[in-house]
């Protein structure tokens, strides 16, 4: 594997740290430029990310490293075929979500506008810093800065409910840290080295027991940002923040930052080899797979659409790290590719969600009645975007799930593929009826005059990333090359370069 | 026997020093807590003092025209040297203990420290 | 309290009796505190400072940082006591 | 040897331009604070210049009145003490210069005694860090000690109180020290730390110098407010005026750590308090009690200055709990906690300081709405605390970091798992401070009656019924960014400073 040194990763984190102090500078009077700045870092992010593509497609690693902070481990920015593709994803949603929220934002006129953006930009450095970075201290340290960062964002209604839930994320989410601490210090005790490689790097260290002890530490520690149950709990109660904040949360940086953690740790540190030699690998899917079943079933009873929706993240996740911990080329391949389907199609349901209370001040599942007929583009989209988590073609989240399927078998564990086609069937329970309702059910006790959509800061948003899940489903490779980097990571990963 | 006689310095100071460390940490009044204070650190300077003794030596000062000192014929100069900086230190801390005692009685115009502590409630 | 700190203080009391077990017997002449040190002060103190008197010469000149800091503290003890007693323009 | 003029210069300066500061005092009151200001860089710039003298040449000897070492009194600097004296001189510098407007409007008749006696507080401290003779130390730590108390005691309303309780105790502690020193004396016939370091390996079985250790531990331990002898500590440092529990809060532990750090390292041999006497076992139990201790206690607060005693407590633990551990991680973790504990606490007190020389409140629930009043403040203040909580890239994390490292190579689990918890704590303790100061709206807005805003006692002159806070000024801005911007930088830097200086500060064979 060749390795490039280059500036590029620390460029493109940096480019939203400066975003944030210069969003922070600009200040409340300003809104324009400072908007204005949201934009522009999410467009000069996204273009340094998609331009260290070919160079990766290549089967190079670029690299960077800075300080040493103690023996055997420097801030160390690493790009290889998996952190690019986090990173690829999360600057796209960026550009999304930076326009999406200022419409929304000022639909509902809110208040500490300069603190959100701010806070948004920071999120989206740490999201970057964990994609980039080159060992588990580096990353740490980026999963923390996220962590801090989305606190704030979580809480920004600043009722006594949105305060609680910023305090139950940030109790979740610090416990989970405080258990990473601890399994990275034994990880470092062990080999003396924290650096990710392909393959792992626990192998040979330790004893069956402390490993094992080990992994359940890790998996505890970032399950909780990933939402794994029973650690799920933040997840709905951080409902109450904005939007574009449980888009972040969502789809873009937060819980897909616990998922990557997640999956780092099982590729990068402990290796596909020494998981299946300690038969971690099936306990970790058995365990994904409750999720996968509680939380469809869980979404089914939720009225209000935005914990419908969270539960809906929930079972998704779990989907990923089900992938993963298959240990097959097709299911690491789907899993990955997953987070991006997913991604997109998540972030276009919240959108629509978004819309409809900005306009109507709904959130219940039950009061939609009759709203397709009023925002038509907001609700095909919300459509287009279900029908794809469900897995249903030619969206992208069909072809996660036919890969996934397809690993299942190619691991030899047809019970996984059952909990997967049960996950499809439960998706398509707990979003049908919405879908239904709204476009063919009588509005209730609620005047309908016509057309109503929300600004076209939000329904360009919305509508673009629907037509994203449909393309990236036709062209699993437009663009970004998606599906090349997922193959190429799973290909990496397993060794069968 | 020998054990006891051999080290009465030892037991003396001991005591004293344990008398002034009740009054210190056991005592309500701020003044007696003060003179326990005194006891302790004089205490330590008796102690400090006694080791620098020898049997059938003379104070540290040479006569007038000697010329090969023996080490053995004067006592131990140091802890006394010692102790003259200590007596200064603790002289020192006396005169600041006694400024803030002035504070506090012109504050609560009681030395007591459980009425204090009921006014500060 | 009273309890505590009588407690405390026989605590203190017998380690400190305890410990007197290995102390050199009182005016011990072979005692490491007079061996190791103090005999060059005695032996040298006139040779080097041209003072008899050995306790002056080691205060004053051997060890002569530690009255610089005994100094000082007199000095810090004076002003910390004008600084809190002292009333100003009043 | 190097011979070179700095160890005699971070101590004589400060000491003589104490003198200066008062006869300055009685001519022109004017020239009090930039005189201070010069003493302080002055040691800054010499602690500077040891520190690289240390770094290129290894450790520096100065010999005082040219006696050589077991005779005379002699300076000795190595990684270690040269690491803390920079420490200790370069954020009394920073106190220093915020000192002004508070002093200035607090104590109008008395600014030169009270810049004086500041001065001698930062002159005992570094003279306690640099010396290299046990008896020696402790006329410094008195030095200190005695403006220390003065100092306190011109505060608020209870503070003379809080600063004989100090006293009593300090005295206590101080004594313990001396008669550890005596003991010492009376077994070797030496004061000299180089001196007794070879002479104590030999003399292990004695009972005395067991006797010794004990007591120059408990006394240490007294001042640098180790649980369960912290009880002075949470008083004095809430009532002492807010410029000096920002010296003294952060300093006058931290020295005391380092005084501990240097007896069981240097004085005595490593071994001595790991194998010889179960002092590691204790000192990791008294640290791991002394950070639940503090944490939950600092819960209990309402007052925002208090419920940093107790977290200082909890700091102290983890230094402690460091040693305890007698490896090279937890060691690692315990000097460098000296840096990183040093410039948060001192940065939060600060800003405690500049909050309430605005007339802002001391009770947490009244913080409400102050990241309006306070931007840049309050920013400060976020950072020191992410940084008492162990959040990364903040310094704080990484002394942790070090202290796990150190609790899962000596197996301690426990212990590993009070560190984790006590993140959480922490996390709890500021964040309902951010809470309020960031998302709830300000008083003004609630329309709650301005008179109930006076903080407990203290600053009446300009608590008015109308208050209006805003930043504090420059004098005093200026340092806490400094501090804050401290707290980032050395937390990145935190490898260099561990492989570049640490790392030498510890015996060889850890």
């Amino acid at each position: 594997m060749e390795v490039v040194t280059s500036f590029k990763p620390l460029l493109a984190l940096s480019v939203s740290a400066i975003a944030a102090l210069l969003i922070l500078l600009t200040g409340e009077r300003r809104r324009n430029l400072r908007e204005g700045w949201t934009f522009a870092a999410a467009l000069v992010k996204f273009f340094i990310v998609v331009s260290m593509i070919p160079a990766v497609l290549d089967g190079k690693v670029i690299e960077c490293s800075l300080v040493q902070l103690f023996p055997g481990v420097s801030l160390q920015f690493r790009v290889d075929a998996f952190g690019l593709f986090f990173a690829t994803l999360a600057s796209f949603l960026w550009m999304a979500t930076s326009a999406y929220s200022i419409g929304y934002m000022r639909g509902l006129r809110s208040h500490a506008q300069t603190r959100f953006f701010f806070c948004f930009a920071f999120a989206l450095h740490g999201a970057l810093g964990i994609a980039f970075a080159g060992n588990l201290f580096t990353l740490f340290i980026f999963y923390e800065i996220l962590t801090v960062s989305t606190f704030p964002l979580v809480a920004h209604k600043e009722t006594g409910e949105a305060i609680s839930g910023g305090r139950k994320y940030l109790a979740y989410l610090l416990s989970g840290a405080a258990l990473v601490i601890f399994s990275m210090g034994v990880t470092y005790s062990l080999t003396g080295t924290l650096d990710f490689k392909s393959g792992g790097f626990l192998q040979g260290h330790g004893s069956d027991g402390l490993l094992r002890v080990l992994f359940a530490a890790f998996i505890l520690g970032f399950g909780t940002k990933a939402a794994l149950m029973p650690l799920h709990e933040w997840l709905p109660t951080a409902m109450v923040a904005p939007t574009p904040v449980s888009a972040l949360l969502h789809a873009v940086a937060v819980v897909k930052a616990g998922v990557f953690c997640v999956l780092r740790v099982i590729l990068y540190v402990f290796g596909p080899d020494l998981l299946s030699g300690l038969h971690l690998g099936i306990v970790l899917a058995s365990f994904a797979s409750l999720t996968v079943l509680l939380s469809g079933m869980l979404a089914l009873a939720q009225d209000n659409l935005k914990r419908r929706l969270a539960f809906s993240t929930i079972n998704n996740l779990a989907i990923i790290i089900l992938g993963a911990s298959l240990l097959s080329p097709s299911a690491i391949t789907g899993g990955i590719f997953h987070i991006a389907a997913h991604g997109f199609m998540k972030i276009t349901l919240f959108f629509a969600a978004g819309a409809i209370y900005v306009k109507t001040h709904l959130e219940k599942v039950s009061e939609l009645d009759g709203i397709g007929k009023s925002m038509p583009i907001t609700m095909a989209s919300f459509a287009v975007a279900a029908l794809g988590i469900a897995g249903i073609p030619p969206m992208a989240g069909f072809i996660s799930k036919w890969y996934l399927c397809l690993g299942s078998l190619e691991a030899g564990q047809i019970v996984f593929l059952f909990v997967l086609l049960g996950s499809a069937l439960l998706d398509i329970a707990y979003f049908g009826p919405i879908i239904y309702h709204s476009f063919f059910k009588k509005p209730v006790g609620r005047q309908h005059c016509g057309l109503d959509e929300a600004s076209l800061w939000m329904v360009i948003p919305i509508a673009a990333c629907a037509a994203l899940s449909i393309l990236f489903g036709i062209f699993p490779n437009a663009f970004v090359h998606f599906f090349d980097i997922a193959s190429l990571v799973a290909k990496s990963a397993l060794g069968t370069n | 026997m020998e054990f006891i006689i051999g080290k009465y310095n030892y037991w003396i100071y001991i005591c004293l020093m344990m008398i002034g460390f009740y009054a210190m940490i056991g005592k309500r009044n701020l003044v007696k807590k003060l003179i326990g204070m005194n006891i302790f650190q004089t205490s330590i300077i008796l102690f400090f003092v006694s080791t620098g003794s020898k049997k059938g030596a003379t104070i540290p000062i040479v006569e007038h025209g000697a010329r090969a000192v023996e080490a053995v014929r004067y006592i131990n100069p140091l802890p006394h040297v010692l102790m003259l900086t200590a007596i200064v230190v603790m002289v020192s801390t006396f005169g600041v203990a006694l400024a803030l005692l002035m504070m506090i009685y012109r504050r609560y115009h009681t030395l007591e420290e459980d009425e204090i502590l009921g006014f500060r409630k | 309290m009273k309890l505590i700190a009588l407690i405390a203080v026989s605590l203190t009391g017998a380690i400190l009796i305890y410990g007197t077990a290995d102390m050199p017997d009182w005016g011990d002449p072979g005692s490491p505190a007079s061996l190791h040190v103090s005999p060059r002060y005695i032996e040298k103190s006139v040779e080097e400072t041209q003072v008899p008197n050995i306790v002056t010469s080691v205060l004053a000149d051997y060890r002569g940082y530690d009255t610089l800091g005994e100094t000082t503290v007199i000095f810090t003890a004076g002003i910390a006591c004008i600084l809190l007693i002292r009333r100003f323009g009043r | 040897m190097i011979s070179s003029p700095f160890p005699v210069l971070i101590i004589v300066v400060p000491l003589i331009s104490a003198f200066l500061i008062v006869i300055a005092g009685l001519i022109k009151k004017s020239l009090c604070y930039p005189l201070m200001i010069l003493s302080l860089s002055a040691s800054v710039l010499s602690s500077l210049a040891i520190l690289n003298d240390v770094l290129s040449h290894g450790t520096v000897h100065y010999r005082l009145g040219g006696w050589p070492p077991p005779w005379g009194i002699e300076y000795v600097i190595d990684h270690l003490n040269a690491f803390v004296a920079l420490i200790v001189s370069a954020i009394s510098l920073l106190i220093g210069i915020s000192a002004k407007r508070m002093v200035e409007r607090d104590f109008p008749g008395k600014s030169a005694y009270v810049y004086c006696l500041f001065v001698l507080q930062v002159t005992g401290l570094l003279g306690i860090v640099v010396t290299g003779d046990v008896f020696n130390l402790y006329v410094f730590l008195e030095i200190a000690s005695i403006a220390g108390y003065a100092l306190i005691a011109i505060g608020e309303d209870g503070a003379p109180f809080a600063s004989f309780n100090y006293m009593i105790y300090g005295t206590i502690g101080a004594c313990f020290y001396l008669l550890g020193v005596g003991y010492l004396y009376i077994v070797t016939g030496s004061l000299n730390m180089a001196d007794l370091s070879k002479l104590l390996p030999g003399l292990q079985s004695s009972k005395v110098v067991l006797m010794a250790f004990a007591f120059l531990m408990v006394g240490i331990a007294v001042k640098m407010a180790l649980f369960p002898l912290h009880v002075w500590l949470p008083d004095a440092y809430t009532y002492a005026p807010s410029p000096v529990s920002a010296l003294v809060a952060p300093l006058t532990t931290k020295v005391g750590a380092y005084v501990m750090i240097r007896i069981l390292l240097t004085v005595f041999p490593p071994s001595f308090f790991i194998e010889t006497v179960p002092a590691a076992l204790l000192l990791r139990w008294l640290g791991g009690f002394a950070v639940l201790f503090g944490c939950i206690f600092a819960l209990a607060q309402t007052d925002f200055k208090r419920m940093l005693g107790y977290v200082l407590i909890a700091e102290i633990g983890y230094i402690a709990l460091g040693i305890g551990f007698g490896n090279r991680n937890g060691l690692t973790g315990s000097i460098l906690h000296i840096l990183n504990d040093g410039l948060m606490m001192a940065s939060l007190f600060l800003i405690v300081g500049a909050i309430t020389y605005k007339g802002g409140p001391r009770k947490m629930a009244r913080f409400t709405g102050l990241h309006g009043k306070m931007p840049l403040t309050m920013a400060a203040f976020v950072v020191s605390a992410l940084s008492v909580v162990g959040i990364p890239p903040t310094c704080g994390f990484f002394s942790k970091w070090y202290l796990v490292l150190g609790g899962i190579d000596s197996k301690q689990w426990l212990f590993v798992a009070v560190l984790l918890a006590s993140s959480l704590l922490n996390a709890i303790l500021f964040f309902r401070v951010i809470e309020k100061a960031y998302f709830e709206p300000s008083m003004d807005e609630q329309g709650v009656d301005r008179k109930a805003l006076n903080p407990t006692g203290g600053q009446q002159n300009i608590l008015s019924n109308k208050v209006k806070i805003d930043e504090a000024p420059l004098t005093i801005l200026i340092p806490i960014l400094i501090m804050a911007a401290g707290v980032l930088s050395v937390g990145l830097l935190s490898g260099r400073i561990v492989s570049g200086i640490i790392r030498f500060a510890i015996p060889a064979h850890f």
